[in-house]
């Protein structure tokens, strides 16, 4: 295992001081392990949180601040975090106006955040909870955990967080986080695996000229295994399942979203990039907005998502809202 | 120590051979979900007890529900992931069947194992097949009832119930997950051992080498 | 080779182009393959320009737009530009008011740079020209090639392509440069080689148990090569010789990049960033601004580089005016 | 073709001859450049060599300094990296000094040889023992000075000056680099051939295959 990292017990600790020793302004780090926007509680305004596994960063410290979250909870790495740490959240951003809560479609995630609701509740606090579950990779059934939420975190996070900075109140905020959820879909792969520091070896083995299709952010084999394809098959593999599942149709406006897991260079998203807009191009369906870079990351894993959204006046405008935090920053 | 019941010593007993066997069985856990998960039910498991491990003492000596339900909240606090909340439930869930007991007999074992996977199923909402601890839970629980309702000395009915378990996490190997990160995988999820089902055995076994000794 | 790419030839073509469509508004590409910025040239604005070998995203296309670059020459993967590109981008971005090369000493850039100079002045283009030579791994001397220009050079494309926005002149512009550089020093290291497209091999074999110090962003091996060692005393060596250099000084401040290769997780680099607050605290320099992210790659090379540039008040003025490129956006 | 001299033809044929071995040679010298670079000279070398094939064409024939400034002119602008400017310089030098010359004597080409090594050191600024192409270069002109001037036939001095350009990169091995590239790793450039050496004496090479035959 290759890792600047100094001992496997450490990381998350230690990652965390060294994002709030770099971001001094924008956030704080409080007891027991949460990530707090340094000007909460804002009286009157909806608290966002989000929290999940540790080793996808920037998400969701990263995403901390004016404009997106007021605090995400860290779990140890790939494990979801513990209810004490929402319930901390909560409170600490609770300006008197209701606390939603983002919770990525995993079973340990949503019991978590649920624990940790009613726990919230009990203290006379107003929370509610939307679950992002994006991943067409997975088939959606009534009989098994659903969907995995994935990419379409973060676009629900930024544009959720701009809402509640302009007042929207919490029915508001969090029927607009349903509705990032219900035109948002993604899909991701593997050209390899990613090592859980604790764990010391690659969670999965891939061949030289293998890759994954359809892996969710926790190093959690795929799908389907398969020979290492180019970029752009690559890109009709994971475009083609999304564009179909919504469906997304000729005229829609989308924001595309290609994002690294986290070993895979810019120069080769770009390229993954390339070729989606022009399937997005060939279908009639129209990029109006982008983002291209490492969001939401599977610790080393090389390889990529892909992540479209269906956009309408309301969500680009909170897309194109000011954020101001560690990872996403415009407007301000 | 007794063969007729569980005292508060031998719950404690249970909690510490547990964390040890957790933590020699940490890698296992651990390749075990990285074929069908995300490589950190052994290092989950293994922080969460050893996180019990420093609250045994402060428990009011015989308090076995204040006991079982401090370990849960421990749990709760450190585990994090899907097996925090369920482990929790199932020891918050027994906690509460031993409310007011300084003792549990052979009978109180069973309603409090029945209670305790009740809790995880009303918590996780899997059903027996899914390919999940309950696979390794639920026999043991019928084959722990079963014998105590026919007579059998506690030991005996605790013993089939870990044959039992033991069975039921074997029998996940060929099962495709329904709940849980292994459902992500479909098909590809069979041929491969549940790790939840192979915490639950565990931990029934190390209670079969820790309750009703002689 | 396990790489996101469809043939080692076009890899750098289909990435400009998906820059292009994935960031429509700031930047346009020219022939020979240049990135200009959308609205250069500006009338009596200094252009500023730089380029050198691809595969160090995002630099230096992903800089060129509002208060950074006019433009970016992107060579062969590791290869610096010709000078057709650069004459192509001095004359793309000339307002008539000069323009500086920001040129990272490399034998190649430099010679290749060179030309494109003597040929735009030949066509009456005022040029200057600064060299960005940071790496402490390598011992300066006269008699050799003298030190890499790494990390330096995007803090320096940052602050000059401020001050050129603010109106300042071509000298002016000139010496801010020189200013940058005379008060930056880099190194880095890599736990893993990289691997050219067109080569198909990783440049350097690695054992499992082994690392690289002091490398530069080309794959090239370092001074030297070691056991695998914590974050913690990897950042100590890398550190050290830094501080050493300018030297820094007690009651110094600095703005502290931490930057990653293009295969190392965020959450590694913050690791990094926070014993490096922690020497920097211990000898009294003090960190008033940083720069955490995988901003001047090695392809997907696993590993880090740190840089530290002593600040003034016209530094630290100029890094904190507004900028708005695909890869740093702030104040916008 | 001559043995006496070098007509335009033969220019033209050591174009397309380099070229078809620099495509060979690619892997080897990109080998070559990942021990003590950056892993590109045979891919660069390759890519400028092929696009000088697309203008050669173009020229109008006779015209050698055109040939040879042309070809100069498209390694400058599809090379790139140390290699480019160097040997654009080299073949432009070439290119001046064959000016208004039908054909190359073997003096002709001695006094071209040289102004072209003089270009490259003018650009690059490197001493012979440096670890660069000069090293390679510079014991080939040497050897063709001094074949010329002792009257030997041109073939036979070229021979001479392959020999040499061969013995010069094979003495780059031991050389601590301190230039280009490998200058950045101090002693551990010394084991390892320089790479453009290497590509030198190809070009070398491929000229005593295409020059002054019968
Ligand atoms: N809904 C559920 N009901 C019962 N057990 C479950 C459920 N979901 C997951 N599990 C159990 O949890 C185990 C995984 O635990 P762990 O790896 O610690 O959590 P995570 O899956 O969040 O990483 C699985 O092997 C399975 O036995
Ligand atoms: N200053 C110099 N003078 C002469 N030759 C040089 C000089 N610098 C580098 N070279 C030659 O260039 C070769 C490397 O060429 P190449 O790999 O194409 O360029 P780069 O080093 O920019 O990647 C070296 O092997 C060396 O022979
Ligand atoms: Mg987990
Ligand atoms: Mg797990
Ligand atoms: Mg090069
Ligand atoms: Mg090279």
């Amino acid at each position: 295992m290759k890792k600047l990292i100094n001992t496997p017990e450490d990381v998350v600790d230690q990652a965390l001081a060294g994002m709030i020793a770099a971001h001094p302004g924008y956030i704080r780090v409080e007891e027991p392990n949460i990530v707090v926007r340094m000007d909460a509680p804002r009286p009157g305004k909806v608290g966002v949180i989000s929290g999940g596994g540790s080793g996808h960063e920037p998400m969701h410290g990263g995403f901390v601040g004016m404009g997106m979250l007021d605090a995400a909870c860290p779990g140890a790495v790939f494990t979801s975090p513990v209810p004490d740490q929402m319930l901390a959240a909560t409170k600490a951003v609770n300006g008197g106006a209701g606390v939603l809560h983002i919770v990525k479609n995993y079973t340990g995630d949503i019991m978590n955040f649920e624990i940790a609701a009613e726990m919230a509740r009990d203290e006379g606090i107003e929370v509610t909870a939307v679950v992002i579950a994006d991943d067409v990779a997975v088939k959606d059934s009534l009989y098994t955990a659903g969907r995995r939420g994935v990419g379409g975190t973060v676009l629900a996070e930024k544009i959720v967080g701009a809402a509640a900075e302009a007042g929207a109140d919490i029915a508001t905020v969090t029927a607009l986080c349903q509705k990032v959820q219900d035109n948002v879909r993604s899909m991701g792969m593997a050209l390899t695996s990613c090592t859980v520091p604790a764990a010391g070896k690659p969670t999965f083995e891939l061949g030289d000229d293998e890759m994954e299709i359809g892996i969710g952010i926790h190093g959690e084999p795929g799908r389907t295994r398969m020979k290492l394809a180019t970029a752009d098959e690559i890109t009709e593999m994971l475009a083609g399942p999304i564009l179909d599942d919504l469906p997304f149709k000729a005229g829609d406006e989308v924001l595309a979203f290609v994002n690294g897991m986290g070993g895979t260079p810019l120069v080769e998203l770009y390229i993954v990039f390339n070729k989606l807009a022009q399937i997005c191009e060939a279908r009639g369906v129209k990029i109006t907005r982008s983002l291209v870079g490492n969001y939401i990351t599977s610790l080393e894993m090389a390889g990529c998502s892909i992540t479209l959204l269906k956009l309408d006046e309301e969500l680009t405008k909170y897309w194109d809202a000011p954020v101001n935090t560690p990872a996403l920053r415009w407007g301000v | 120590m007794s063969t007729a019941s569980i005292a508060f010593d031998d719950v404690v007993a249970w909690f510490n051979l547990a964390a040890e066997r957790l933590r020699e069985a940490r890698g296992y856990l651990t390749d075990l979900d990285s074929a069908i998960g995300d490589a950190d039910h052994g290092t989950n498991m293994d922080r969460g007890f050893q996180a019990v491990l420093t609250i045994l003492p402060t428990v009011p000596a015989g308090d076995i529900a204040a006991l079982y339900k401090g370990a849960g909240r421990k749990i709760l606090s450190t585990v994090g992931g899907a097996s925090g909340p369920l482990y929790y439930t199932f020891m918050d869930r027994i906690g509460k069947t031993a409310e007011g007991k300084a003792e549990l007999s052979g009978a109180d074992f069973a309603t409090a194992l029945e209670a305790g996977i009740a809790g995880i199923q009303e918590r996780g909402k899997a059903e027996p097949g899914d390919k999940t601890m309950l696979d390794a839970l639920i026999p043991a629980r019928d084959a722990l009832r079963a014998g105590i309702d026919r007579g059998a000395a506690p030991a005996d009915a605790l013993a089939a119930a870990v044959e039992a378990a033991e069975q039921g996490m074997l029998a996940t190997i060929p099962l495709v997950a329904r709940k849980g990160r292994a459902s992500y995988l479909g098909e590809r999820s069979a041929g491969h051992q549940d790790p939840g089902a192979t915490s639950s055995h565990l931990l029934l076994q190390a209670m079969a080498d820790t309750f009703f000794r002689p």
